[in-house]
């Protein structure tokens, strides 16, 4: 990027690019999916427009909705804990955040390539549980309380199929650091065929089915959606929360969407890696192509999403503890040997 | 340094105020109020749960939010004003309440309607009854989570309604019925594009077997969850695809000889074995696809012919008591009509289908999780106009 | 471990959907044309009306207001007595109450009330909702002609 | 109540009166009526068996007697349980119900003085049950008199567990006690209303607010001394 720009800048003016980058990244990412897949595609899955009036083709439906959330008013329930209910949802906005610093988009285009990035990553992302359950039990209402509880329960019987299903990329790529695994990923070979590279996801698919699976729980989406059962409990932990704090939420949400389909691209297909671009093209290609990626991946989740009913609580858990776990295990350890034997 | 008599005081207030968070979290169960605004109930019906943890101890429904008082409103008006009235009881399959109370009446005055107003009577009995159930095999998901299917219920179910429509007048309240017959005859075409949405209707039947039935999750969900024995069933006065899923092959269409088509078509009943929610769910799914196919044969063999028998333009009906009941989409729906000779009825008792559906629902819902209590009700199809009258 | 078809034919179901042609009809800009025999709005006309209270007594919502009164009319044959008819002066229809049962379009001996399939009348205020007499004239524009009925149907005289 | 054997007590006209041809008899139905009685001995009143359906009449203190005779005879599906108030309607001819044409009969809604229905009964309040075999699709309807100054019968719940809501409702609209009711309390109604809606004496106080729009009439010719009925004149009636 230095090159590129053929200017030294300082140190504080490449953060405040990044920082600058960061949010415009996270902003058009929730906007691509809200936009893309929430209004447009489960609306012709049901057989129906989406939004039409605002905008061409609903463009600027999304706008329309800042504005709405932006004026309504911000209400505090009277019992609620003033304090935690007003921060809970900048700390899950702070969690999603924080998981966009380790992935690359190109050679050169990532924040801050730790040698341990997706461990990094993956400890960010479990700390939205807090925010969670901030939400649900400053608000004093007994849905959102349940609603709280839920996601809890749920999100860390997750967290566990998330790491472990990472594991199998990890002994193949020999490093945590997602540089260095799309890296791994790019310069492999099939049986002597290096038109593609080796993404992971050839070797993997059984870590990819679980981190898709477990990917799905962690955004609570349906049909793991138990904590925001609008059937049920109304609307979970968000009952009490309107206004911008509602916003957060919901940037929080679809952004920790982007933020993992971010991660399971990288992991599994490559990142931003095309095969037969090299150099600085590959910092103009990458993002294109780690954006393509990502919404191949968050087709697929958001598909899942409209189709099918919600499990409920003890089966999403049997699920997780019975089958996940065990799968993943299995994979790691077919995966160490076939590493050691190759 | 002693310790002063404020800190003191606001020391123990603040032991006092966590001995109260405790005693009100671990012993004492926590009473949730499902209702009476809420997505699983259709309408204003309002379920007081006492839960432990996340199970159900206790469970009362309270209704009346959508009490008309629809007996004593029979009480002051004339035959043709209660065709309108009592439509409005289980409003999506408006029809077929008129149909019962139109019986009653004829039966009193013992005129027959003509064949051809019987047939089409029970053409539009049927629809109704897709109409409705067409709602509920599309909610279901929607209780369940999945949004997709509701919407296919809704895009399938508009041609049934349009149909209705372009045939009585009303979508939602036809008021075609009359004593002796009908307001009017069919429209021209109205039998071709019968045809054609009724296989609709069975493609619709094939998409949601495949998108739900099919689905494993969905199964898990239902199978098992809300079971009803026969026996309990008959207790409560349970009918429709609610009795039939407990195994009780009871359907007043095929065992009592009404004087509408239904015996001039061939047509299975569907019952299931398990009484859970998902043979309720499975009996409604066959019971859609058999009224099709009774619209089906009904509009190939229309009779030709006048479409009102002989009546006096101002109807009294001689004194007496009757009662009829159809098999409504919900249930078993009955009117007892008593008639003293008068414009008016004297008293009309009506038995509607749900009202015993959801009596049961205070056993039912004993020791049952939290989501499973929406699924139970959902499975339960009934609604609120036909529980307050 | 749920077996996969089940979810797989899931899957496929609304994907089928996505890609067939959805079924909006978008308001404002098109309209869907509704049956011609469907109960939007009641047409008065006026000239049939007789004023025998009829229509308004029928009504179970009890929102039909009438006033008339009696008047001499010109003899019809030129040597008569002068005829004594009943004239119109206030013919109401109150839209908030009423339910379009069509009770009094049916109990209307003398053919003067017809329904139009018109629905977009709807008013900011709800007062404005009480037609009044020249406001149902105007309706009787909206009226078709009646339908042709099935094959097989016998036309009921002056069937309505 | 003396059991007057088998003569119609209503004075309005029975729809299958038995002195002319005698119905059809239609066995089924018959036997249904020979097994009650003979279980039941004397405390059935009065039996009917009309165009398909059964009434019997019970005395008031055998109700869960028949309750459970029904229920061992096969008849285990609860169908409703209501009640009937004898009391003649109020006087709707003049301004509720509007009838064109007044002359016909004692006016428009029903005679003036109490009448009773299908298998006879004088008191004022009657309770209404139903039951129905799944098995023979044949139901049958029970009636008992009740007691006009403080109606009580027996409660169905032992026997059928559905009463309980049906009981509450009737308990609530026509203020019958129900003698071992679990909980009867209010089932529509809000919790401190008073009187009994369903009753025949209840006003119906949303017909008492508005005026009738029935009401007004043509006015007559203005100066209108000399207005001799031309033919086709007096067309609408007061």
């Amino acid at each position: 990027m230095h090159a590129l720009l053929a200017l030294n800048p300082a140190y504080w003016q490449t953060t405040t690019l990044k920082l600058v980058v960061i949010l415009l990244t996270v902003v058009t990412g929730a906007f691509i999916l809200v936009y893309g897949f929430l209004f447009k595609m489960m609306a012709h899955m049901q057989s129906r427009l989406g939004p039409m009036e605002a905008g061409p083709h609903g463009l600027l439906q999304l706008m329309a909705e800042f504005g709405k959330f932006l004026q309504k008013e911000d209400i505090f329930p009277s019992k609620a804990d003033r304090r935690v209910f007003a921060l809970a949802p900048f700390v899950v906005l702070a969690s999603t955040f924080l998981v966009y610093v380790v992935i690359p988009a190109g050679p050169r285009l990532i924040v801050e390539d730790f040698d341990t990035g997706i461990f990094f990553a993956l400890a960010m992302s479990s700390l939205s549980v807090l925010g969670v359950l901030m939400a649900g039990w400053a608000s004093a209402n007994k849905y959102s309380l349940m609603g709280a509880l839920r996601a809890a329960g749920q999100l860390i019987a997750y967290e566990l199929p998330l790491v472990l299903a990472i594991v199998g990329v990890v002994v193949q790529a020999q490093s945590l650091s997602l540089q260095t695994i799309v890296h791994q990923q790019a310069d492999g070979a099939i049986f002597g065929f290096t038109g593609i590279g080796t993404p992971f996801i050839l070797t993997q698919f059984v870590g990819f089915f679980i981190f898709l699976v477990a990917m799905q729980a962690e955004l609570t989406q349906t049909p793991f959606d138990m904590p925001l059962a609008e059937s049920e409990l109304v609307a979970g932990y968000l009952t009490e929360y309107s206004g911008i704090r509602f916003l957060l939420f919901f940037i929080a949400e679809f952004a920790t969407a982007f933020a993992f389909a971010a991660i399971a691209a990288t992991l599994f297909l490559g990142g931003w890696y095309v095969p037969g671009v090299h150099g600085a093209m590959a910092d103009v290609i990458g993002p294109l192509a780690l954006g393509a990626k990502i919404i191949g991946v968050s087709f697929l989740i958001f598909w899942i999403r409209f189709t099918y009913p919600r499990f409920r609580e003890d089966q999403l858990q049997t699920f997780a503890w019975k089958y996940l776990i065990p799968l993943s295990l299995i994979n790691i350890t077919a995966t160490g040997i076939l590493k050691v034997v190759f | 340094m002693t310790v002063t008599d404020h800190q003191k005081s606001m020391y123990i207030a603040g032991q006092a105020a966590d001995a109260r968070i405790n005693i009100e979290l671990e012993t004492e169960g926590m009473t949730l109020n499902i209702g009476p605004q809420h997505p699983a109930t259709h309408g204003t019906l309002r379920i007081v749960v006492r839960l432990d943890g996340e199970q159900v101890v206790w469970a009362d429904p309270v209704c009346g939010y959508m009490h008309r008082g629809y007996e004593k409103l029979t009480e002051v008006r004339t035959y043709p004003q209660i065709t309108t009235l009592v439509n409005r009881i289980d409003w999506l399959s408006s029809f077929a309440n008129e149909v019962p109370f139109i019986l009653a009446a004829e039966q009193l005055m013992g005129i027959d309607a003509p064949p051809r107003a019987q047939w089409i009577r029970t053409i539009l009995f049927e629809m109704a009854r897709i109409a409705n159930i067409t709602l509920f095999l599309g909610e279901m998901g929607a209780q369940l989570g999945a949004i997709t299917p509701v919407f296919y219920a809704f895009r399938d179910r508009e041609h049934v309604l349009n149909l209705i429509e372009s045939a009585t007048g009303g979508r939602f309240h036809p008021n075609y019925d009359r004593i002796g017959g009908l307001k009017d005859d069919l429209p021209k075409g109205w039998v071709d594009e019968c045809k054609d949405v009724m296989h609709r209707v069975r493609d619709f039947c094939d998409e949601l077997e495949t998108l739900l039935m099919g689905n494993e999750i969905f199964a898990q969900r239902m199978r098992g969850i809300g079971v009803i024995p026969a026996q309990v069933g008959l207790d409560y006065g349970l009918s429709g695809a609610n009795i039939r899923a407990s195994g009780v092959d009871w359907d007043i269409r095929r065992d009592e000889d009404s004087p509408l088509a239904w015996k001039h078509c061939d047509w299975k009943v569907w019952t299931h074995v398990d009484g859970d929610s998902y043979a309720r769910y499975w009996v409604r799914l066959q019971e859609t696809r058999e009224a099709s196919k009774i619209v089906d044969q009904l509009l190939d063999g229309l009779p030709a012919g006048p479409i009102m028998a002989k009546v006096p333009r101002i109807i009294k009906v001689p004194a007496g008591e009757a009662w009829v009941h159809t098999e409504n989409p919900l249930g078993e729906m009955g009117y007892y009509v008593v008639s003293q000779g008068g414009l008016g009825p004297f008293r009309c008792k009506i038995r509607s289908a749900s009202f015993n559906n959801v009596s049961i629902v205070p056993w039912l819902l004993q020791g049952v999780y939290v989501p499973d209590i929406i699924t139970i009700l959902s499975s339960l199809y009934f609604i609120l106009g036909d529980i307050d009258r | 471990m749920p077996k996969l078809p089940g979810l797989i034919k899931g899957l496929g179901v609304t994907f089928k959907t996505m890609t067939q042609k959805t079924v909006t009809v978008q308001y404002p800009h098109e309209k869907e044309a509704l049956a011609p025999r469907s109960r939007g709005v009641i047409a008065l006309k006026e000239e049939n009306c007789t004023v025998c209270m009829l229509c308004a007594r029928q009504c179970p919502d009890w929102c039909i207001y009438i006033e008339g009164h009696k008047d001499k009319a010109p003899p019809r044959r030129e040597g008569g007595k002068p005829r004594s008819v009943q004239y119109l002066d206030r013919f109401d229809i109150d839209y908030a109450l009423c339910m379009y049962c069509g009770i009094c379009v049916e109990v209307c001996p003398f053919d003067a009330l017809f329904w139009s399939p018109e629905y977009e009348y709807s008013e900011p205020s709800i007062a404005d909702l009480l037609h009044d007499k020249d406001k149902l004239g105007e309706w009787m524009a909206t009226v078709p002609d009646k339908p042709a009925l099935e094959v097989g149907a016998e036309a009921k005289k002056g069937a309505k | 109540m003396s059991s007057a054997p088998d003569t119609e007590a209503a004075p309005a006209a029975e729809s299958a009166d038995d002195a002319s041809a005698p119905p059809p008899v239609d066995e089924l139905r018959q036997g249904i009526v020979a097994v009650f009685t003979k279980d039941l001995g004397d405390a059935v009143v009065e039996t009917e068996v009309a165009n398909g359906d059964v009434w019997i009449r019970v005395n008031r203190d055998a109700w869960r007697a028949a309750g459970e005779s029904a229920k061992r005879h096969g008849f285990d599906y609860f169908c409703f349980l209501s009640a009937i108030d004898w009391l003649p309607n109020p006087d709707l001819s003049g301004e509720k119900i509007w009838d064109p044409d007044p002359s016909a009969g004692d006016g428009s809604t029903g005679s003036t003085e109490q009448s009773s229905g299908v298998a006879g009964g004088d008191s004022r309040f009657q309770v209404l049950a139903r039951v129905y075999d799944v098995r023979r699709f044949v139901g049958v309807t029970f009636k008992a008199d009740l007691d006009e100054a403080h109606p009580e019968v027996d409660t169905w719940t032992t026997v059928f567990a559905g009463a309980d809501w049906h009981e509450r409702e009737t308990w609530e609209m026509y203020g019958f006690n129900f003698v071992g009711h679990p909980g009867l309390r209010h089932l529509y109604l809000p919790g401190e209303f008073e009187g009994f809606p369903g009753r025949k004496d209840f006003p119906l106080l949303a017909r008492e607010v508005k005026p009738w729009p029935g009401l007004v009439d043509v006015e007559p010719m203005p100066g209108g001394a000399d207005d001799e009925p031309a033919e086709g004149e007096e067309v609408a009636a007061e």
